[in-house]
């Protein structure tokens, strides 16, 4: 049950991953191709905490745990530039 | 175990972070430390090759761990000549740096140039591969950090060149690091050989495209054809006391082609034994030839004496390639000689710059020189040792490696490049020469009167070695002999490096 | 101590050492520098006198020791016949050239480096006459070709003085260099450098079949120095020295040491066709082209120059009939050329210092203003043309004799008297020129000075050399016998054949060329005018330097065209060239081992996630290729490709890389974002459209070859040292993170080399960004101006919260690192990230207010934990970095590790903080001071 | 998966050779750092693939991943980083140095006029929906 | 926002709050109730505010915990619902989706009341708080569905901001 | 039936994760696609993360609730992204829908 769901929940993660490539390559304007790439990263963190439950690791969190904050901070510093140019100032 | 192997590495270390730490002192007390480390340095070194005289190499193997799994250091009469000709280097070209008020241009020159030459000496004294790697990083960062010291436009452009094309040397580098690992699976240096004395037919293929490609990579340090084009240009832009340091930084390159090629691929290696030997030799001839063009296509002082390393570390690539005793001893011997007398050139050419004012070091008329008759003496010197003109230390690394070269099926081709070459340089430094001190507009006034005594001392130093070449050429070709003897026993180096234990651990 | 068991090194040396101190002395006096000149040349005379009296007495003086024998380089020495005469006349016509240098010399010309350089020219020739090791022979022989570059471009001013130097530097250099290729080729047939061994191989030599090779460029370097045609033009251009120069390099020295080796070599090279033919033929042709030459050059040291050519190529043709008797003919002249030119270049010295001209033309009827310099240059040239009672006359006769001897040699060879006779023509024609068109001919033309005599002084040397010329003429079994013995002796290296010394032989054929030689040179002069003219026409044009210059501006403009062809300046040229040396030493590698591409072993099987994943990074890749123009997006892109490395590296067990390549992966960005701002948002198209082809072929094969090594080494099994570190690093380093354990312990001096690079980037930034100035954009690239909202509130109020939430992280991170994924280095990286995101939201000025830690103090106190966490072991016995680690029960907190371990990482962790946050905080500040310019200038 | 791998090793080599041949010293500092990841890559994958095996000691796990090359591109990935920032910057000084981000320092005013930033700012647009 | 005023002694928990929080993350963080870790996390928990401080000059002290528990769960009812009307709405022809960007009058002014609100506003139904004006008086909003402006301003006024007025009154 | 639970969470997840990602492609213009993945993605990333908060607790011995921290971080950022993002598209005059209500 268990597995058959993980095996399920694996190809839907997938295909939203696939639409988001899609959108990072297609953009058209930068900010979709941002929001992709956070999506991207967001997803990323659904597939490492089922591959944990997959592989009976624990050993994924802390990667979960670092793509969520660098994938935030990623995003805010495109943001950033988008509307400054000047990140840091 | 003696600790000797690990003081060339953790005295410029040390030296780089005190003068980190206590720059807010000021430049006076960073000036004396920095002095003193280099000076420490050089005891240090000569102490080190009198230790390694003494037979076996001396292995120091870092954080208790024993080859191959820890990383081990190794001291023989190769890295200890290295690491002195280093330190030699070193402590004219700070010296200089000092007199002549180079240090205060940019933040960090001190510091750098320490942790330049922790890079250096563990390049030299690293028994792994990949250790080399990082060593190979530490001393080209630093280096980056040096040529750019001070600024300008010049020197911006050929810095960046000379970054980009080191950052895909490095990267080259870990291919070739990375496919030895995948199928001999170790890192150290001896025991790499000791593998590939036991490889599979079926792997010979990837070992040997990781080892032409390493050797590639080594040659981009040696700027070896067709990868020298970083040098000319960064080397004829650098500051000068960096300019000489670097005159070290060719042979890194070929001292890690000697170490590392020469270990991995020498006697034990079966049927790869010296296979990348030809190339050095090929490449080698046509460095030296395009190098020897290059000396008289030079538009200035600095470019030429620029080429003029090239032309030294081609010879070295053919002495290399020649791969016999003789002309291995004989490389070695010219290596010591190239090494520091283009060090002293490049000092010597800062000092003839400021002297021509804003004539700079260009080949063009200018007002005569302050102290142009001694500066113009000192310049035919340098000339006559760097040409390989008799009766200076060239001449005779010159010679050495053409006797050498007597046995070899390609002699013909070997002496007549070198002696073409070598006229090139000749009717090259002849036309400068006489550019700079003769074609002066005579009845101006010299250009200020811009002359380091002190600085000088540099120059007077790192030349003065050129003679002491000669007189010695006994003892050092004797030094350089058994050098190439311990070199070449394979058997040796790596029972040593294999064979040296931890000391016990007693558990609390 | 003996002086004689080491005088010759010490006659050689002498004049170095000499010329150190009349560099110096000239400081004090001008004259000094000549007086210590003299002094030592008649001192390196006098130690050779008492040697002299051995080789008289037949003895062959060898004095010898190591250099570098094991290589046959010894520092040794030898006089025999031959030495002693070139070394009597290096030192004689050398103290005469002094003494009249001292007079000659003006004012305004530095006395000190004239005579430091013409000494260190004797020293030089001495020891080439004197070396018994050929190796050392060419280290002397080179020296000439150096210091006489410093003699003739001794007025650096003039520009025939330059360039006349550099010509003959490079043809005397060059033959120098053939002549040590020839050299290292005998030494390896004889299997000696020794003059005694090479002089005994003869047979050896010849009949090795490197006998031609070592002919070919020991004749070069003969050629060159003594001015044989077809290198001949450089010494007409030498001219441009100081006359004193002339006189003695081109009378008895430099031109002479290529003489000397011809007379050296004559055993062991000579008698064989091709000696003669190639030693023969340059001798014949140099003695009738330079005599030609010589009458129709209108200046007199011009006139000099080609005579000597003429003469050179007389004693070459002499030594090229390969007889002993041609041998002592050729010997013989050797000694009257060096007498009656070294005189005759003094006197046009004098002529010059006393008129200001050397122009035939304008010189006329001086014989009534210096008629004591006229005689001695009558009595000069005499000999020069061969006239009876004089020196040259008998060394001219023995010269016609053998010619007509070497007639008969063969059935082409009855055209040599016939030949040399036209040579002597000519020889007796120039010589007349000389005599007449100077001291007679009617009245001088606008000469600069009016003539008188020279001093006194001056002239005693020229009246030495005339004496010399009249007594070996008319006397010449009392005077030269004995000398020309011993160096016929010593030229041969057996007893000398018997020849005879008498000025009256009777009717030979020999004086009948010797009398149309003269009758015919004095009509060739009276048709003076009309050869002039048919030479005007037909040979001006041929200008030997010009010839030369053709090929120096030949040799740099293809030295230009080759170095910049190649080293163009350009960084695409030079990557392009190690991708392709990359790719082309990969495959090449590979294929000649012909060892199959693939192995055996089997391959993981694919899932759904991988697959788009992988996917999903090629397709980024590749789209990144056509996009990379629009800066900004690339970013983004790459920032994907990061997310899905580190995804790779989760799923192949490898977290602590994960962790590792997210931190840097957004640091990295965020500098490239910090960057960018600075730099065009958009990469303007490439125009070449040939290089984006060649950069793509090599893009795709270096692709194609990577995947493929790629799967060779995978396809294969290896043995590795892993298991060590995985046995062994619980018990041995205390971390169950063999990864981590790695780092700190097993191979911790990587990571301090490490950490190192890291601190070098961080400082390198800083000190680059010093003093940097850039335009800051007003506005984005599509022209519109910046947002006005500088830190968004949402921004800034949740990052704050942000803060501390990730220190903990990183201290999380840094102290589970030991046992499970984590360590110093991510830790570093994740809090310099909390650092960076303060100064994203609240600003540069406004963080730096609130966080002041001085990040070089970070990178240095990393550094030295690092390393003193190293040092402490070695305190106690161990080697550097050798790790400790226990365990430890408190109460409450229970049981816990402690290990060294965790101080290089905590020096790792500064490092890494201090280095990254620098690096983009001293970024920020480079826009900071580009909006408040005045900010920095308070800093 | 060797495969999937390989061909990604391969796909970012290729883009990265690509760009660093280029002429402008951003897409130069995107090259090098693309070359990075493929090299890392590549000296991870030299450990072989192996999934689910931390090199993390446990007694429940058997077999672990081969921890050596991990550790090897741990350390060449902060190099490269360091490398990158030391790069970048180095771009900018070339650019202040230079007057532009060729690599040659070249000053190809015809291409570099259509990117001049110092642009005078653009009136609103309505549709402003395709930035770059 | 400067902290130039001089403190004359070091506030050992200067964000009280922030220690619990601190607390609380480092056992999450080490998924363990280990005393060795309840000691190490409250050292942390201590020093990590104290070295921070400095970036957090101001005092946010948290009235009204009542108003805050209910405030929190409405949040988390409304992220529920939101998910759903989402889901149909992204599901659905959208064709038929009717955007718009509403503009909202800003009572609250606090900051971190007004970050708060921005936040809430994005996680519930069918918005996305776009952008706060300068002078931090008006909201601007994207709403994926807009049928009727007044009321979607009025729910937000009323649901969130009301609520955390009264939380943030006291700073 | 911990199984169930674990397994319906995990579906609902990752079918929320799809939605945000189809919000992302299918809508017309980058505000409403906004909505996608700030709203559905968090909340199908936050269903896994609970379900595996539940499944390590359950297999072992304590409780694991580490994942909570994942969640709230998520939770908490993604509408500050969402604003980040919006403000500049705002900003650069990223096109809006026709259907996008005009004041
Ligand atoms: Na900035
Ligand atoms: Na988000």
């Amino acid at each position: 049950m268990l597995t058959m769901a993980l095996e399920i929940a694996f190809l839907m993660v997938g295909l939203a991953l696939l639409f988001n490539f899609y959108r990072l390559i297609k953009g058209p304007s930068l900010p979709d191709r941002i929001l992709a790439l956070d999506t991207i990263y967001i997803n990323s963190i659904a597939i490492l905490i089922l591959f944990g439950i997959y592989q009976q690791s624990a050993l994924y969190f802390e990667a979960a745990l670092l793509i969520a904050v660098m994938g935030f901070v990623g995003t805010v510093a495109l943001s950033k530039y988008l509307l400054r140019g000047d990140i840091m100032e | 175990m003696t600790s000797l192997p690990f003081l060339p590495l953790v005295v410029p270390l040390l030296i780089g972070i005190s003068l980190l730490l206590i720059q807010s002192l000021g430049l006076k007390h960073q000036r004396f430390v920095s002095l003193m480390g280099a000076v420490a340095l050089v005891w240090i070194s000569i102490e080190s090759l009198f230790v390694s005289l003494t037979g076996e190499p001396q292995v120091f193997i870092l954080g208790n761990w024993a080859a191959p799994f820890g990383i081990v250091l190794v001291l023989d009469q190769l890295s200890a000549m290295m690491v002195l000709i280093t330190s030699l280097l070193a402590m004219s070209a700070i010296w200089y740096a000092i007199s002549q008020k180079i240090d205060n241009k940019g933040a960090h020159f001190h510091t750098l140039f320490h942790i330049q030459l922790f890079g250096l000496n563990g390049a030299f004294l690293t028994g792994d591969v990949f250790n080399l790697f990082v060593f190979f990083e530490v001393l080209l960062l630093a280096s980056y950090g040096l040529i750019l010291h001070g600024g300008g436009r010049l020197r911006t452009k050929a810095g960046l060149h000379y970054v980009v094309i080191n950052l895909i040397g490095s990267t080259l580098f870990l291919f070739a690091v990375g496919a030895l690992y995948g199928i001999l699976g170790t890192l150290n240096i001896a025991d790499m050989a000791v593998k590939i004395a036991e490889l599979p037919v079926e792997d010979y293929g990837i070992v040997s495209a990781a080892g032409l490609l390493l050797l590639l990579v080594f040659g981009l340090k040696a700027a070896m054809f067709p990868l020298y084009l970083w040098l000319p240009q960064a080397y004829a832009n650098a500051p000068a006391p960096v300019a000489a340091l670097f005159a070290i930084m060719t042979k890194v390159g070929l001292y890690a082609i000697i170490r590392v090629h020469g270990t991995l691929f020498g006697s034990t290696a079966g049927d790869l034994a010296y296979f990348y030997m030809p190339w050095l030799l090929i490449l080698g001839l046509i460095t030296l030839l395009l190098a020897a063009l290059g000396v008289l296509a030079a538009r200035g002082l600095r470019e030429q004496i620029a080429y003029l390393v090239l032309t030294s570390v081609a010879t070295l690539l053919i002495g290399i390639g020649l791969n016999s005793p003789a002309a291995l001893s004989a490389s070695l011997y010219y290596l010591i000689h190239s090494t520091l007398i283009a060090g002293g050139f490049f000092l010597l050419a800062d000092m003839i710059a400021q002297g021509r004012g804003i004539y700079d070091d260009r080949f063009e008329s200018s007002k005569p020189i302050f102290k142009g008759i001694l500066l113009g003496s000192f310049f035919i010197f340098a000339a006559i040792a760097m040409t390989g003109l008799p009766p200076l230390s060239g001449f005779f690394g010159k010679f050495l490696i053409l006797a050498a070269a007597l046995e070899h099926d390609w002699f013909a081709i070997i002496m007549a490049t070198m002696l073409i070459s070598s006229l090139f340089m000749i009717i090259a430094v002849a036309k400068s020469g006489s550019q700079l001190f003769y074609q002066t507009q005579i009845h101006q006034k010299p250009e200020g009167n811009l002359f380091s005594k002190k600085a000088f001392l540099a120059v007077v130093l790192l030349l003065g070695i050129s003679p002491v070449l000669v007189i010695l050429a006994n003892p050092i070709s004797a030094f350089t002999d058994s050098t190439t003897l311990q070199l070449l026993d394979k058997i040796q180096y790596i029972d040593t490096v294999l064979n040296t234990l931890p000391i016990e651990r007693v558990q609390p | 101590m003996n002086l004689l068991a080491f005088n010759l090194p010490f006659v050689v040396l002498l004049p170095f050492i000499g010329a150190i101190f009349a560099a110096w002395s000239a400081r004090f006096n001008r004259l000094a520098a000549a007086w210590v000149s003299g002094f030592i040349a008649l001192s390196a005379l006098v130690t050779l006198i008492p040697s002299a009296y051995q080789v008289f007495s037949g003895q062959t003086i060898l004095q010898s020791w190591d250099w570098i024998p094991a290589i046959g380089l010894y520092f040794s020495f030898r006089l025999d016949g031959l030495a002693l005469l070139f070394a009597l006349l290096i030192l004689v016509i050398g103290i005469l050239v002094i003494f009249y240098a001292r007079y000659y010399l003006a004012a305004k010309d530095s006395m000190g480096r004239f005579f430091a350089y013409l000494l260190m020219f004797m020293g030089s020739m001495l020891g080439i006459v004197l070396s018994e090791n050929l190796i050392q022979l060419v280290v002397f022989w080179e020296l000439t070709s150096i210091t006489s570059f410093l003699l003739i471009s001794y007025w650096q001013h003039r520009k025939e003085a330059r360039q006349g130097a550099r010509m003959a530097l490079a043809i005397t250099g060059a033959g120098g260099l053939a002549l040590l290729a020839g050299v290292l080729l005998l030494g390896n047939v004889v299997g000696s450098y020794q003059l005694t061994d090479v002089l005994a191989s003869g047979n050896l030599v010849r009949n090795s079949p490197l006998y031609l090779p070592i002919l070919g460029l020991i004749l070069l370097g003969v050629f060159t120095k003594s001015a044989q045609f077809p290198f001949h033009f450089w010494l007409p251009h030498a001219m441009a020295a100081p006359t004193p120069v002339s006189a003695y390099l081109h009378s008895a020295t430099m031109v002479k040491a290529g003489i000397f080796l011809l007379a050296r070599f004559f055993p062991i090279l000579s008698g064989t066709p091709e000696w003669s033919w190639l030693v023969g033929g340059a001798g014949m042709i140099t003695l009738i082209i330079g005599a030609y030459t010589a009458f129709f050059k209108h200046d007199l040291k011009g006139l000099l120059a080609y005579s000597t050519i003429s003469h050179l190529g007389l004693i070459t043709l002499l030594f090229g009939f390969g007889t002993q008797m041609a041998a002592v003919a050729a010997i013989f002249h050797i000694i009257n050329h060096a007498t009656f030119k070294a005189s005759l270049f003094m006197v046009a010295g004098i002529i010059d210092h006393e008129t200001g001209s050397r122009d035939m033309r304008k010189l006329n009827g001086l014989i009534k203003y210096m008629p004591h310099t006229a005689f001695l240059a009558i009595i000069a040239s005499a000999a020069m043309a061969g006239v009876p009672l004089l020196n040259g006359f008998l060394s001219k006769e023995m010269f016609f004799e053998q010619a007509v001897t070497a007639s008969q040699a063969s059935h082409s060879a009855w055209m040599i008297p016939i030949l040399v006779t036209i040579g002597g023509v000519l020889s007796v024609a120039y010589s007349i020129r000389f005599i007449h068109d100077v001291f007679f001919n009617g009245e001088p033309i606008n000469l600069p000075k009016i003539p008188h005599e020279p001093p006194r002084f001056m002239k005693i040397p020229v009246d030495l050399l005339v004496i010399i010329c009249l007594a070996v003429g008319i006397f010449p079994n009392l005077t030269v016998a004995p000398l020309l013995e011993i160096a016929v002796a010593g030229t041969l290296q057996s007893a000398p054949p018997h020849y005879s010394l008498a000025i009256w032989h009777g009717l030979t054929p020999a004086l009948i060329m010797s009398l149309i030689a003269l009758t015919g040179g004095i009509l060739f002069y009276f048709l003076r005018h009309r050869l002039f003219k048919f030479y005007d026409q037909h040979f001006r044009q041929i200008d030997a330097r010009h010839f030369f210059n053709i090929v120096m501006n030949n040799l740099f403009s293809i030295a230009n065209a080759v170095t910049h062809r190649f080293d163009k300046g350009s960084l695409q040229n030079a990557s392009a060239w190690i991708v392709f040396s990359a790719l082309f030493f990969t495959a090449y590698g590979f294929a000649i081992q012909d060892t199959p591409l693939f192995g055996e072993r089997p391959m993981l099987p694919v899932d759904a996630i991988s697959l788009m994943l992988a996917i999903g990074l090629m397709l980024t890749s590749i789209v990144l290729v056509f996009i990379h123009r629009q800066r900004l997006l690339t970013l983004i892109v790459i920032g994907m490709i990061g997310l899905v490395l580190s995804l790779t590296f989760v799923k192949f067990s490898a977290p602590d890389l994960a962790l590792t390549q997210l931190s840097i992966e957004v640091v990295t960005i965020i500098l490239l974002l910090l960057a960018l701002y600075f730099l065009p948002q958009a990469t303007p198209k490439e125009i070449g459209k040939m290089r984006l082809w060649r950069d793509g072929i090599l893009a795709v094969l270096s692709g194609v070859g990577i995947t493929l090594y790629t799967l060779a080494v995978l396809t294969r099994d290896y043995q590795t040292i892993a298991d060590y570190f995985l046995a062994n690093s619980v018990t041995g380093g205390g971390g169950s993170n063999v990864v981590n354990v790695i780092l700190v312990d097993f191979r911790g001096f990587d990571t301090l080399g490490e950490i190192t690079v890291l601190a070098l980037a961080g400082l390198g930034v800083f000190a680059m960004l010093q003093n940097m100035k850039l335009p800051a954009p007003k506005n984005d690239i599509e022209g519109r101006l910046w947002s006005n909202d500088s830190h968004p509130l949402i921004m800034q109020t949740f990052t704050r919260l942000l803060l501390p939430l990730m220190i903990m992280v990183a201290i999380f991170i840094f102290l589970r690192g030991h046992n499970l994924p984590g360590g110093g280095f991510i830790a570093g990286l994740i809090a310099s990230v909390a650092l960076i995101v303060q100064y994203l939201s609240n600003g540069i000025h406004l963080t730096s207010e609130h966080f002041k830690v001085n990040m070089n103090w970070a990178i240095g106190l990393g550094l030295l934990i690092a390393v003193t966490t190293g040092l402490v072991a070695m305190g106690i016995g161990f080697p550097f970095l050798t790790s400790a680690f226990t365990h430890l029960n408190w109460p409450i907190v229970g049981e816990f590790e402690v290990a060294s371990a965790i101080a290089f990482d905590l020096g790792v962790f500064l490092v890494v903080v201090g280095a990254t946050v620098m690096s983009l905080v001293q970024l920020g500040r480079l826009s900071f001071a580009s909006h408040h310019p005045k900010a920095k200038e308070q800093k | 998966m060797e495969l999937l791998v390989a061909l990604s090793i391969g796909a970012l080599t290729a883009s990265g050779v690509f760009l660093t041949l280029r002429a402008r010293t951003f897409p130069v500092v995107l090259g090098l750092t693309l070359l990075a990841y493929a090299v890392n890559l590549f000296l991870f994958a030299m450990g072989r693939l192996t999934i689910g095996l931390p090199p993390i000691i446990d007694p429940a796990q058997g077999q672990y991943a081969d921890p050596l090359p991990q550790a090897l591109v741990l350390t060449a990935i902060v190099i490269a980083f360091g490398m990158t920032a030391f790069l970048i910057v180095l771009a900018l000084k070339a650019r202040a140095e230079l007057g532009n981000d060729h690599v040659d320092g070249l000053n190809l005013a015809k291409d570099e006029a259509s990117l001049d930033h110092t642009l005078p700012p653009r009136k609103p647009q309505k549709q402003a929906g395709k930035t770059i | 926002m400067k902290s130039s005023e001089p403190r004359k002694f070091i506030q050992l928990l200067p964000h009280p709050v922030l220690t619990m929080v601190l607390w609380i993350i480092w056992l999450l963080l080490n998924n363990t109730l280990a005393p060795g870790h309840i000691v190490l996390g409250f050292i942390l928990a201590v020093i990590i505010p104290l070295l921070t401080t400095s970036f957090w000059p101001e005092k946010i002290i948290l009235s009204n915990p009542w108003v805050i528990f209910k405030f929190f769960w409405v949040v988390i009812w409304d992220i529920l619902i939101a998910n759903m009307v989402v889901a149909k709405l992204i599901l659905g022809p959208s064709r038929r989706l009717k955007p718009g960007f509403v503009l909202i009058d800003l009572e609250i002014q606090h900051p971190l009341g007004i970050s708060i609100l921005a936040n809430t506003i994005s996680l519930t139904p069918g918005t996305v708080s776009c952008d706060v004006s300068p002078d931090r008086k008006q909201l601007k909003v994207h709403a994926l569905h807009l049928e009727n402006e007044m009321d979607t301003i009025h729910e937000i006024k009323q649901r969130y901001e009301t609520p955390l007025i009264k939380v943030f009154q006291s700073c | 039936m911990l199984e169930n639970i674990l397994a319906i969470l995990i579906l609902v997840g990752a079918f929320f994760t799809l939605v945000g990602s189809i919000g992302l492609i299918k809508l017309p213009d980058f505000y409403m696609r906004l909505h996608g993945p700030t709203k559905a993605t968090t909340m199908g990333v936050g269903s896994i993360l609970i379900a595996s908060a539940i499944y390590f607790s359950q297999k072992e011995s304590g409780v694991s609730a580490h994942e909570v921290l994942i969640t709230l971080f998520l939770f908490i950022t993604a509408p500050i992204s969402a604003h980040l993002m919006a403000k500049a598209a705002l900003h650069i005059q990223t096109h809006q829908s026709e259907q996008t209500q005009k004041k």
